[in-house]
């Protein structure tokens, strides 16, 4: 698992602490409505340098959603985000990587995937021969480099997803329930994966239902509901004493389905 | 048939100047749809809608029209003149590539955009810059824009109207299989023309397998 | 093959060119000068229109009146008579007009009207059709008030043309060439023929360069030189379909 | 253009016969082509590929070739000359059908392998039946379909080798726009045949232009 | 959530015993290759009726893949499988039905979907519509019903591709993880209507890469490593005193990335 360290080394050192830690991405009233349906509404927040922000909420309540926005992928019907201090521009992915609930395999190898992802943010030659061998090895695909990538199971599949949106070193990395359909020891090295990312400087966006995975990497935590944000602050006291009813309901495994969201 | 066999140097003569049209107006006809539909398949953009339209309308493109337009922009007292490419194999090969492209256009932009859904957000995500993404949606579509392709291939080769018109079906010079044909047929030599459309149909097959055999071994390589 | 050479651009009806008589002719031009000339075949006003532009050296075609205009335009240099034939009413063999074997064409016309037996005709400007209409109207009779019953304009070449009467045993006028060299005959045969009224006069022009000055009008020139010289008129008498002599010669 | 205004009734009998005709054609082709590219794009069965390609090569069937066959089938002394169809609309579609099925055929069969790949296994564990199958297909695919139709109705509408041959280009009777421009043509009134030319591209541009709008109707209810 | 209960009542008095249940489906040297690869080998498998069947290995391990052969969307290569006594032939998935772990929905709306898997299995009129509302209220998207389906959330799909399963009302259900991506609220939720249907007569196999679900649901266990069936036994024994090293290993989490698979 040396590999992300020596991926990453440049700003290990200088682990952020939380407090001063300077915000990297902020939203600011931002809103989603897609075809009439106000899919996400009021959200502030603040992504600090270097710290792994989760975000919980049950389905259907807009994690993904605000992920895309975030990410710039869906423009905000409302409020504005920040990234770097500038509103999302034509070069809203510039630094970011994103791995996606459902992972886009391009109809290629496994290796070809790779080199795409990295010939895109600029690698050439053997700097990219590198860091495909390593993303390959991190996601314990060595063997099947050659395999068509829409082959893979969906575990597999999921793990070449992490891989490649690694490997290119983003500063800032969304992740959409990454583990989801991952072996326990898969899961394990992921968590131990997006440890060493954060610990080289990276700062990360994460979606998940598992309440122990949240527990085991959050710094902070968002909880949405209904496409709102319920409750948001720093893990040790949002998921140990939560204020809203939302949140320690889901705490306590009693959040049921969702009920209809009221129309706006 | 022994009609076609007792005919041999000049049919081959015909044939593979319909073939070198064709092929050569596919190709050109390539180059410019493909990254056309993939254009107007990726991207949002002001216009994209009339560009749609203008695209699928383009489709309709009357072979009479084209041939005309062609005819006078080449003609000697045409835009274009001087150039003295009315009545070579050139002018066929513009003619047809006018009426191939926009087929081509059309169509791949329906495949391009149809894949695109699915790879949109990855490749923004990517950060994939424009020209990255034509060029990969155009690679992983690559098996179905074969078919489309193919489409085209089936418009220039079976074409005539055009072809007469600016290439004048000239006996040694510019007569091709379906210039040929329509000359049989117009002589009433009736069984000559279905003969020769038979023979038109065999190097469609022919071009068909061909392409067939390479996507089956390409698609067998890619697997590998 | 004749890239290296010379050749000179034709433009001419399809019905010559149906009836086969250049790729007899014009290999003997070629064999004796070492120039080539391409025909291009199309319908008389498109061939007069593209001369008209400059795209062709030599107008050769069967309808004097436009000939003679396109020369009094200054298009072309001078029109001379190259040959003739003649043209004939081909029908089918139950002869439903009962026309066969007349020699008086206005009469065997206005049989077909009174009958009301389907007339294909060209309808398309040529040569041929103006030929027709000069008959028609010789006749006195006025086919329009058929049109769409019994009179049919195909707007389309000689050779559609025929395969249309053919295809719903129509009476048709057609040059003898072209029927005699046609091979979609079936049962029609030649109903009317042999009235002076049916003389089918070919005329040769080269395109004026002073309006075009790509035109080749010196190569031009040779060919019109050749075709009524004494040695071209004979490749025309020469020509023969199934025994039969399909131009007549009559340069002066 | 004053030409064509002043032209009137002759002109619109014209395009009205024209849209019939190539209308009837290619509603006949989906008919026939839809389900049969469906089929050949979701089944696996022996001879498959040979029927692909024999729906790709078909799309370069030649429409002189076409309406030569036609003929020899609806003439007098042909086997469905009793009929006495030769030289009517109804002629003329037949010979457009032959000439769009294959197109709209080998396309959609594109289209729908394409989606089959996605639904297959699902269908399959539904138990989904062959028609069943192929019809959900069709429906699923009928925005994408959409483009292969028109492009069927582009190649109907800009056809003329194959109507001139089995209509005729009888005036009052089978005369369509493109055998009226080829006349026109012939008589070398160029800008008649241009002015007619753009007409009929008009023409093709309403046709898409209302298909385009029902189309967008259709996806915004179906989102509803 | 009544509503399994009210769906399928014929069978749920006589919830079998596990030792002379009858077996509903059956395979034995089983075996699939593709293109060169042995995805899976030399399975021997005995699914019995009512019997709730977990299915656990790593990633790529073969568990996708097994239920593809045993529901008949893919051929055998080796050995065969029984179903109802009779190997697999056109009618194989009659009375079968799977939720795949990468939902497929038509391009459709939600309730459309469901009307759609309903028609097939010969469902009409209001018995249809009463199906379909059920399993709308079942998955919780009643307030969803006319969205198109393919703009779900990963866990709102995933609950319509179970109700859309459980509506035909099959005998044999196969699902593949099937709580990937769902809440906890909703995994609670799927897990008591699983045990329903259990509970009503329905046999299931069910493939996870969660212990704890394993160990609520399983009757049976099926461990698969490299294509091989590593061990197979009943719940209790296998999950508490595993034989094969994989399963001991898998069971503390120490069962990392798989290795390459050995070429045939
Ligand atoms: N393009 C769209 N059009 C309409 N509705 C949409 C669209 N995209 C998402 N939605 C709806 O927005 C809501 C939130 O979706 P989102 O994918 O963000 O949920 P989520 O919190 O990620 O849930 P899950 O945990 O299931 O992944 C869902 O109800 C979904 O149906
Ligand atoms: N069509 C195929 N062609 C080639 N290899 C395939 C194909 N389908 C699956 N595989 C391979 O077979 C192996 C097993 O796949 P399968 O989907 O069954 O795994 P799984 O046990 O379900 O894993 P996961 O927990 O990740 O879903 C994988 O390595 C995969 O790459
Ligand atoms: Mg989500
Ligand atoms: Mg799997």
């Amino acid at each position: 698992m040396r590999e992300v360290a020596t991926l990453r080394t440049v700003l290990s050192q200088n682990v952020i602490d939380a407090a001063i830690a300077p915000p990297l991405m902020t939203a600011r009233g931002l809103g989603c409505s897609i075809k009439g349906q106000r899919l996400v509404r009021d959200v502030d927040l603040t992504i600090r340098q270097g710290r792994r922000t989760v975000v919980l909420g049950p389905n259907g309540a807009g994690k993904s959603v605000l992920l895309r926005l975030l990410h710039g992928l869906l423009p905000a019907s409302e409020g504005t985000v920040l990234w770097r201090g500038n509103p999302l521009g034509a070069d809203a992915q510039d630094g970011q990587a994103m791995v996606f609930q459902r992972p886009v395999m391009l109809r290629r190898s496994v290796l070809a995937n790779l080199n795409f992802a990295l010939k895109v943010r600029g690698f050439r030659g053997p700097e990219r021969a590198r860091r495909a061998a390593q993303a390959l090895e991190m996601a314990g695909l060595d063997h099947l480099a050659k395999r068509p990538a829409r082959v893979l199971s969906g575990g597999e599949q999921q793990r070449l997803a992490i891989a490649r949106a690694l490997a290119t070193g983003p500063d800032l990395l969304l992740l959409d329930e990454p583990t989801a359909s991952l072996d326990p020891a898969a899961t394990a090295r992921i968590e131990a994966l997006i440890g060493q990312a954060h610990a080289s400087g990276v700062t990360i966006v994460m979606v998940t239902h598992d309440r122990g995975q949240a527990q085991r990497l959050a710094d902070d935590v968002v909880f949405l509901q209904d496409g709102r944000l319920a409750e948001s602050g720093p893990a040790s006291t949002l998921l140990h004493s939560p204020r809203s009813d939302a949140v320690r309901a889901w705490l306590d495994g009693r959040l049921f389905v969702t009920t209809p969201q009221t129309q706006p | 048939m022994s009609l076609v066999a007792g005919w041999d140097q000049a049919l081959s003569e015909i044939v593979l100047l319909s073939l070198q049209v064709t092929l050569s107006a596919v190709f050109v006809s390539c180059l410019i749809g493909l990254p056309l539909g993939a254009m107007v398949g990726a991207f949002r953009f002001p216009g994209r809608r009339p560009a749609i339209l203008i695209m699928n309308v383009l489709m309709g493109l009357p072979p009479v029209v084209v041939g005309l337009m062609v005819y006078l922009m080449l003609s000697a007292s045409g835009p274009m003149g001087v150039l003295g490419l009315l009545y070579t194999p050139t002018a066929m090969i513009i003619a047809q590539t006018v009426l191939v492209t926009p087929i081509v256009a059309a169509l791949s932009r329906q495949v391009v955009e149809d894949l695109h859904q699915e790879y949109s957000e990855q490749f923004t995500s990517m950060g994939v810059g424009p020209l990255q993404r034509i060029m990969a949606l155009l690679w992983d579509a690559r098996f179905s824009l074969l078919t489309v392709v193919l489409a085209g291939f089936g418009r220039a080769v079976a074409e005539v109207g055009a072809v007469m018109i600016v290439g004048g079906n000239i006996n040694h010079v510019t007569r091709v299989m379906t210039t040929a044909i329509a000359l049989e047929t117009s002589k009433g030599d009736l069984e000559l023309a279905l003969a020769l459309g038979l023979v038109l149909l065999l190097i469609a097959l022919l071009v068909n397998l061909v392409v067939m055999t390479v996507r089956g071994t390409a698609a067998r390589a890619s697997y590998a | 093959p004749a890239t290296a050479r010379e050749f000179i651009l034709m433009q001419s009806t399809t019905s010559t060119q149906n009836s086969g008589l250049f790729d007899h002719l014009l290999p003997i031009f070629s064999q004796k000068t070492g120039i080539d000339v391409r025909v291009v075949a199309v319908g008389t006003g498109q061939a007069i229109r593209n001369a008209q532009n400059g795209d062709g050296d030599i107008l050769f075609v069967h309808s004097r009146p436009s000939e003679e205009k396109f020369v009094a335009d200054g298009y072309g240099l001078s029109r001379q008579d190259v040959m003739y034939n003649d043209f004939v009413i081909v029908g089918p063999a139950d002869d439903p007009a009962g026309i066969a074997g007349l020699t008086d064409v206005t009469a065997a016309l206005s049989e077909i009207a009174t009958a009301r037996a389907i007339f294909a005709s060209r309808g398309d400007d040529s040569g041929t059709h103006k030929a027709e209409l000069r008959l028609w109207s010789a006749a006195e009779t006025d086919p329009f008030i058929g049109l769409g019953s019994w009179y049919r304009e195909t707007g389309s070449g000689m050779g559609a043309t025929l395969n249309i009467a053919v295809g719903m045993g129509a009476y048709a006028l057609t040059d003898r060439a072209t029927w005699i060299a046609f091979g979609n005959k079936r049962d029609h045969r030649i109903v009317v023929e042999g009235d002076p009224r049916l003389f089918n006069q070919y005329g040769i022009i080269v395109v004026n360069p002073e309006k075009h000055s790509a035109v080749k009008a010196d190569l031009a020139q040779q060919f019109v030189d050749w075709v009524v010289s004494e040695d071209g008129q004979q490749a025309i008498a020469a020509y023969k379909v199934e025994g039969q002599q399909l131009f007549f010669p009559n340069a002066q």
